[in-house]
């Protein structure tokens, strides 16, 4: 790079266009984490299956379904994460819509259960979106706002139900989660809603606005974006995703449990899964099916442990040793990226 | 829970009278709890003690239903041939404890029930713990006076049976005032409770779910001399109670565990069992109970340790088998 | 006359104390390529901002073919026919660069077809843009400005980052949108291109216009360079030249710090010079030779890619700043928020650099470090009115807040990158005569201006660093034209 | 963001908010206890005083360690269990005597701390997961040590000396453990204003580049945080065995939250560089009031999640307003 000398004789030199990254290399580059991440899954269920007499549709179903909430959780959290924020409320946000859920759909036909689970599902996206306004409007940090939110959320649920109760429809519960020996319920719906909602989203204007601005809120603000209004958005997709978590739950237990502790466990295994998905918390990169498939392998964990014979307790452990590891990894990864 | 003692309906051939290598699955969500801890001893240590089992695998790790059901699961992955579960909801574990029976496995369910007509249940009884502390406390009053009521955890199963018994003592006296909190059955909090509480109030008499030895203590931080307290067999609180405090202790015995252990190998064995089993609770008093006391107080334990160590006819184990805390095979 | 395609009237903007714009008339009339001229900190961005609904000036008006406007974001500009490219890339880097057109609403169909017409159209669209080289990122940038089909294109210093066949590629454009009776509002820094290229040059300084006129014609260049720079107040320039000409030269010192073909991109040839004590250094380059990092290896920030440094005849190779400091090296960086604690007092700002060592970790002595820290307000008159939290102070006081921690932590070598930076006349004088004192008491001091003049008014010895060499030292006495011309790597004939 | 000049009158009034937030907080804290106590006309007493104080104590130090982390622009998600383990190792091995007790708990804090430190500091691991896998770590192995025979099992006895510190009164409504608090308040707010390390720990959180610069070594000061923070939260844990008179591998965690609160209601910004101990005593000192208001009006746990919430966040909104500092 040489400035024009004066008077500038007319350019002789061509600047090369640079060498275009070849798909191998991107699909790497954007997706390896990812690859990774399905690989240990992998592996994971393949020792756990070793580690059993028989493993069949009975052992699958407990994986999927036991961990449905979860990895929706970790979907919520992805999507505020992406856009620059972080959700210390979407566990609280979960009981909360466990408890409406079953507290209306109590004693109810399918018909009204499936309305209310519509309904709930709405509260939800309506109240993580109003989070998101405090958020965005305030100017206080997303991490005191939602904290704040996540004893808000969590008192709310207790006046819902003010202990374990209501209940559900049992077809509701097979359509959700399925019987015993049935994993496709629960896969499909989270096949489904990875295809139908965050596919799409992703690909929208709304859904590259929400990595843009997680990226880079002033370059995304320069762009011509609502810097405002798409974290907004993306709280309420969040909403949407916590709110499933909530149906869940009330699915795979057949009622409602308002304990606050749930929800802060919840909240805090949903950044986790987050971070091991290999989605940077400081926003604007990585996908949705990173944290899913990172959800499962922290379920995982615990049954491993009891296949080991070790106290799955051990599993606490490993969970803080693989997060506290992978986030070093990570950050040695990062280095050479940056350094261009 | 029906009042008829019908046998379960479940299991009943599984373990078709061949003994030995039995597989015997625990659940408790409650990790670290002294009491759950005690309870999960006691069924390694009768199945240690009957000879009968090959293995225990304990699965003690804190969560809800949620986590419980895929608890129950892997044990059932796992191969268990009966579960002794203290379950975290009476209804929400149903299906999968059906699942269990539908492969013949023999589930018990301990410490509180469900109700899931396939299980087996053997609970202390709480109503009986709640009215028969209650009684004490009236009797002790002479009928009136201030009671601080320091209940467990609003909507819990064991906290509503237990408020029943209680409550059915108190409609029969009619002038005691009651203050009603909830401890969420933590020593700390109830503690807490119990700090502000005192310091700030008169009372004449303390009834509690079992948190009972911190409040105990509140009244020296408080720097208040003690009234009566009612409270659990907590190991420290029989100290307290032996050294001198009012009170009386309610027993919950946390050997329950071992209690359903025998249901279930006898169960495995072909026995006919009734579907409920149900331990009424014993009161001792600190002044007219003293030799109780003292034979049930454990100075080395915990102070959570609860102090009644066996349930005749059930558990068969000695102190010492029950203290190492050793399964078969370990 | 006909009617101006743009015109503002009294714009102006501050930003908390900071005065960016005071008031700004320009007018640019259709089919011209207007040139928007000024020193660093002159405003030039804020306005373009402005210009395009990024920021709100305070007061004043702007009006688009006569009609007065406020634009409320970038995309109304759009709407109203006003495209930026923006002096830094408004690309999101973590997107790919089809994303980021998708978002500002731009077919990657149209933009490509731009490209195509400025031959470039080899460039992928799905690569990251974090994986892209700043020269396309640029081009890129102004492609997506082109297919809005602004009547005024909006260009701030799109050339610094380009090399200069892709430079010849935007000129061409400028030339073409002329032809269409558009408007191009162009800004650079760099005077050849301006006067080939522009019909029509407004030049700021101090948030005001200044001048306006034709840059090509006779004597354009010095021109242009008289209103950017403005009559220095002469009285205050003399102190710190006689200053620097009564300094008794003792040539027989051993130089303080030398630098021996330090690599600042591994490819570049190395930089070598020398500083003494007593002795102040200026460096002058055009944007983008490497100077910033050059004084970051210097300060110990970041480690060279190969060379040599020695202080007082010792290697050194910092690893961290806290190494450099220690052997007496320390940097005035010229960004304020590089240096600044912005929440924490004027006294806390200034005793930093104290409490870097695990012995300072202990109680402080407050007296000591009061008077410390009163000596250095006084000595660069710092206003204390805001005292509470640096970041309420204007330009100028955080400006001698970075320069006044040093005197308080003391220093042997002293960095300063460009300590003039947006601060106004008066403040500038005081730092020079500064300088000079401090290089009187025994410092060595190496500076880098992007005011030539700056060499000239403190300055013992001009280098000129070019493409991450030095290629060229040359005397204080230096004409600005001559240092210019070094700086753009090409022979300077007579000294 | 309006940047017109406010009436000077209600500039200076802010000013004072800003510059001197204990001011407007002491007020908030003696309207509160006033209204409490019209409930609770036991409030006024020596022993509501007492009371109030006592239980304050515990919060207040775990609200310390938060504030020393918040100061750096991180959080502390371990305290608690942190607490919990020290105060658990304590009494677990109180047969040994108070010195060996007490010194293996703090130990615990130490060995905490350093990895805390270590991750933050020196891999750059970002605190909040770093803290996060830490409690994920400690949970695990304390219920690991408590199930079955594990190395924590067996008996646990409060360590007397604990007892006393808690329970017992220094005179007038002022009990024992005010003394350890107000040692550790000194010290932090000493520590914090008047110490090199202080300003280096507001240093760092306001502007990290700027540090560097000037020649801080930031994991350095990291790690003494996070050192720092865990041994408060051991220290924290233990005097919280002290009032209960009880140990629980779960005791303090219902006070991590408020123990962030306690910091962001005392002023202190989570993103660093601002606030100060002061402010969290206060802070700590009103959500323990706070709750013994809403536990006299017999109100619901659901309610008082709510308000308490609900403050929070109006705080923290009205701080933002106040001071014009945005989240990034
Ligand atoms: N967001 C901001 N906050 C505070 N001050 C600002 C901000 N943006 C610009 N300034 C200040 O406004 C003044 C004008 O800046 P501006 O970027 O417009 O200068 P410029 O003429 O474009 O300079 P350059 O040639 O270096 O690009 C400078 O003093 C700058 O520090
Ligand atoms: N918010 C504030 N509170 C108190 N004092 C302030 C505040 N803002 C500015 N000041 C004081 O008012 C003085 C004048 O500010 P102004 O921005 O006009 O300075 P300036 O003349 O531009 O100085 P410089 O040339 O150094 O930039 C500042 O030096 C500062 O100390
Ligand atoms: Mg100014
Ligand atoms: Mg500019």
């Amino acid at each position: 790079m040489t400035a024009t000398p004066t008077p500038a004789p007319k350019a002789e030199v061509v600047t090369p266009l640079p060498r275009p990254s070849s798909r191998l290399e991107r699909f790497v580059r954007r997706q390896g984490w990812v690859v990774g991440v399905a690989l240990l899954l992998g592996v994971l269920v393949l020792w756990r299956s070793s580690q059993i007499p028989a493993f069949g549709a009975f052992e699958v179903r407990g994986i999927v379904a036991g961990t449905m909430t979860l990895a929706l959780l970790a979907m919520a959290q992805t999507v505020i994460v992406i856009s620059g924020g972080i959700d210390l409320s979407v566990g609280a946000m979960m009981v909360l819509t466990n408890c409406i859920a079953a507290r209306l759909m109590l004693e109810q036909d399918l018909g009204p259960v499936v309305l209310v689970a519509v309904l709930v599902v709405v509260v939800a996206m309506l109240l993580s979106g109003l989070i998101g306004t405090v958020a965005v409007v305030s100017g206080v940090p997303d991490i005191v706002v939602t904290l704040a939110a996540s004893f808000i959320l969590a008192g709310l649920a207790l006046i819902v139900l003010d202990g374990p109760g209501g209940g559900t429809h049992p077809r509701f519960q097979e359509l959700l989660v399925g019987g015993f020996d049935e994993p496709l319920p629960a896969t499909l719906w989270l096949a489904g809603i990875f295809l139908v909602v965050w596919v799409p989203f992703k690909r929208s204007r709304l859904g590259i606005a929400t990595y843009a601005v997680g990226s880079d809120r002033a370059a995304a603000f320069l762009s011509g974006l609502n810097v405002g209004r798409t974290r907004i958005a993306a709280y309420v997709l969040g909403g949407f995703f916590s709110g499933l978590a909530g149906l869940v739950t009330t699915a795979f237990t057949g009622s409602g449990e308002p304990r606050a502790s749930i929800g802060a466990t919840a909240t805090l295994t949903s950044v986790a899964a987050v971070v091991l998905g290999g989605v940077a918390l400081l926003g604007g990169s990585g996908t949705l099916l990173g944290p899913m498939l990172a959800a499962f392998c922290l379920a995982l964990i615990p049954a491993l442990m009891l296949g080991l014979g070790w106290d799955p307790n051990y599993a606490e452990v490993a969970r803080g040793v693989i997060i506290i590891v992978v986030v070093m990894i990570g950050g040695l990864l990062q280095i050479p990226r940056r350094a261009r | 829970g029906g009042g008829d003692d019908d046998t379960a309906s479940g299991g009943s051939g599984a373990g078709s009278g061949q003994s030995g290598n039995f597989v015997i699955g625990v659940s408790n969500t409650l990790a670290g709890n002294g009491w759950r801890e005690q309870m999960i001893c006691s069924v390694k240590a009768q199945a240690l003690a009957s000879g009968k089992v090959s293995k225990v695998i304990a699965i003690s790790k804190n969560g809800g239903p949620t986590e419980q059901i895929q608890d129950l699961q892997n044990l059932i992955s796992q191969g268990a041939n009966a579960i002794i579960v203290n379950p975290s909801d009476r209804e929400k574990l149903n299906p999968v404890i059906q699942q269990a029976t539908q492969k013949k496995i023999v589930v018990v369910a301990v410490d509180q029930a469900v109700s899931e007509p396939t299980a087996y249940v053997a609970t202390n009884d709480q109503v009986a713990y709640g009215r028969l502390g209650a009684e004490w406390l009236a009797e002790k009053l002479g009928g009136k006076g201030n009671v601080l009521y320091m209940r467990g955890i609003d909507g819990v199963p064991a906290d509503s049976d237990r408020d029943k018994g209680f409550q059915e003592v108190m409609a029969a006296n009619p002038d005691i005032k009651i203050k009603e909190v909830f401890t969420g059955w933590d020593f700390t909090k109830g503690g807490d409770i119990a700090v502000q509480e005192l310091g700030s109030g008169n009372y004449d008499g303390v009834w509690t779910s079992g948190i009972d030895y911190t409040v105990v203590n509140a009244f020296k931080t408080v720097g208040k001399d003690p009234v009566p307290v009612v409270g659990a067999d907590n190991n420290q609180f029989i100290q307290q109670l032996l050294d001198g405090s009012p009170g009386a202790a309610v027993t919950n015995p946390a050997v329950i565990g071992g209690v359903g252990t025998a249901i279930a190998l006898d169960v495995l064995q072909g026995k006919t069992v009734k579907r409920e089993t149900l331990l009424t609770p014993e009161v001792w008093d600190a002044e007219q109970d003293k030799a109780t006391l003292e034979a049930n107080s454990f100075p080395d334990r915990d102070a959570t340790f609860s102090s009644a160590v066996s349930v005749k006819p059930f558990t068969t184990y000695s102190n010492e088998q029950l203290f190492a805390c050793k399964g078969p095979g370990e | 006359m006909t009617q101006p395609l743009l015109q503002t009237t009294a714009v102006a903007k501050t930003f908390g104390p900071v005065v960016a714009l005071r008031a700004v008339d320009l007018s640019v009339a259709p089919g011209e390529v207007h040139a928007l001229l000024g020193a660093n900190g002159a405003g030039k961005s804020t306005l373009v901002k402005i210009l395009t609904g990024v920021l709100r000036n305070d007061s004043g008006t702007v009006a688009v073919n006569g009609e007065p406007v406020v634009l409320h974001s970038p995309t109304e500009a759009r709407a109203r026919g006003l495209a930026p490219v923006y002096q830094d890339p408004a690309l999101i880097r973590d997107l790919t660069v089809a994303q980021n057109l998708r978002l500002t609403g731009v077919d990657p169909g149209d933009v490509h077809r731009e490209l195509a017409a400025m031959d470039l159209d080899g460039l992928d669209l799905d690569e990251q843009v974090r994986d892209v080289p700043l020269p396309f990122l640029r081009m890129l940038d102004l492609a997506r400005a082109l297919v809005f089909d602004p009547q005024l294109l909006i260009l701030d210093e799109i050339t610094a980052a380009l090399p200069p066949d892709l430079s010849e590629r935007v000129f061409a454009i400028m030339t073409r949108w002329k032809q269409r009776d558009r408007s191009v509002l162009f800004i650079s820094h760099r005077l050849a291109e301006v006067r080939e290229h522009c019909d029509m040059c407004t030049v700021l300084r101090d948030g005001r216009n200044v001048a306006s006129f034709h840059p090509g014609q006779e004597g354009g260049e010095s021109q242009i360079v008289a209103a950017m720079l403005g009559e220095a107040s002469a009285g205050v320039r003399d102190v710190a030249r006689e200053r620097r000409a009564a300094r008794e030269r003792d040539e027989e010192e051993a130089p303080r710090l030398v630098v021996r073909d330090l690599l600042i991109n591994r490819q570049d040839a190395g930089v070598s010079f020398e500083v003494r004590a007593g002795e102040v250094l200026g460096l002058a380059a055009l944007e983008g030779q490497g100077q910033d990092r050059l004084f970051e290896i210097l300060s110990g920030n970041v480690r060279a890619a190969g060379g040599e440094i020695l202080v007082d005849g010792q290697p050194v190779a910092a690893r961290h700043p806290y190494d450099a400091i220690r052997r007496g090296v320390v940097l005035v960086p010229s960004n304020r928020l590089m240096a600044l604690l912005p929440q924490r007092p004027i006294r806390e700002n200034i005793a930093v650099p104290l409490f870097n060592r695990l012995r300072r970790w202990g109680p402080i002595n407050a007296g000591r470090e009061r008077r410390q820290v009163a000596e250095a307000v006084t000595r660069l008159s710092i206003d204390t009115r805001a005292a509470a939290q640096a970041r309420r102070l204007s330009g100028g006081n955080q400006q001698k807040l970075t320069i006044g921690r040093w005197l308080a932590a003391g220093f042997r070598t002293l960095l300063l990158f460009d300590p003039t930076r947006g601060i106004d006349v008066g403040t500038k004088h005081q730092i020079y005569d500064l300088i000079r004192e401090l290089a009187d008491g025994g410092a060595a001091i190496v500076m880098f201006t992007s005011e030539l003049r700056e060499i000239g008014l403190v300055c013992d010895r001009a280098a000129v660093l070019h493409n991450g060499a030095i290629v060229a030292e040359l005397p204080p006495t230096a004409s600005e034209t001559d240092l210019l011309t070094a700086a753009h790597g090409l022979e300077v004939t007579a000294v | 963001m309006s940047t017109a000049v406010a009436d000077p009158a209600i500039r200076d009034w802010r000013q004072l908010l800003v510059d001197r937030p204990a001011v407007a907080l002491t007020g908030v804290l003696l309207l509160l206890y006033v209204i409490t106590g019209l409930f609770a006309p036991g409030m006024f007493t020596p022993n509501g005083v007492r009371s109030t104080l006592l239980l304050a104590c515990p919060l207040a130090i775990l609200a310390a360690s938060q504030t020393l982390c918040m100061l750096t622009g991180g959080i502390d998600l371990s305290t608690v269990m942190t607490a919990n383990f020290a105060a658990y190792v304590a009494a677990n091995q109180s047969g040994q005597g108070p010195v060996v007790a007490l010194g293996l708990a703090l130990c615990v804090g130490l060995a905490v701390g350093l990895v805390n430190g270590i991750g933050v500091g020196v891999f750059k691991v970002n605190p909040l997961i770093m803290t996060l896998g830490m409690a994920s770590v400690l949970l695990g192995v304390v219920t690991v040590g408590l199930v079955g025979d594990g190395f924590l099992s067996g008996s646990t006895r409060l360590l007397p000396v604990l007892r006393t510190v808690a329970s017992g009164t220094l005179f007038g409504p002022v009990p024992n453990n005010v003394v350890v608090w107000a040692l550790v308040g000194a010290g932090l707010i000493f520590g914090l204003s008047r110490t090199g390390l202080g300003r280096a720990i507001y240093a760092v959180g306001d502007n990290p580049i700027a540090c560097r610069l000037a020649g801080v070594r930031i994991w350095q000061v990291l790690l003494a945080v996070y050192v720092l923070s865990a041994l408060l939260a051991s220290l924290g844990g233990l005097l919280f065995s002290g009032i209960s008179g009880s140990v629980g591998p779960d005791q303090t965690n219902a006070y991590l939250l408020p123990s962030v609160a306690a910091a962001v209601i005392g002023g202190t910004s989570i993103l660093g560089g601002v606030g100060g101990y002061t402010g969290t005593i206060l802070g700590a000192l009103i959500l323990t009031v706070l709750n013994r208001l809403l536990l006299t009006l017999d109100t619901t746990e659901a309610f008082r999640q709510i308000l308490y919430g609900l403050i929070v966040l109006a705080l923290a909104w009205v701080y933002v307003r106040l001071t014009g500092q945005r989240g990034s």
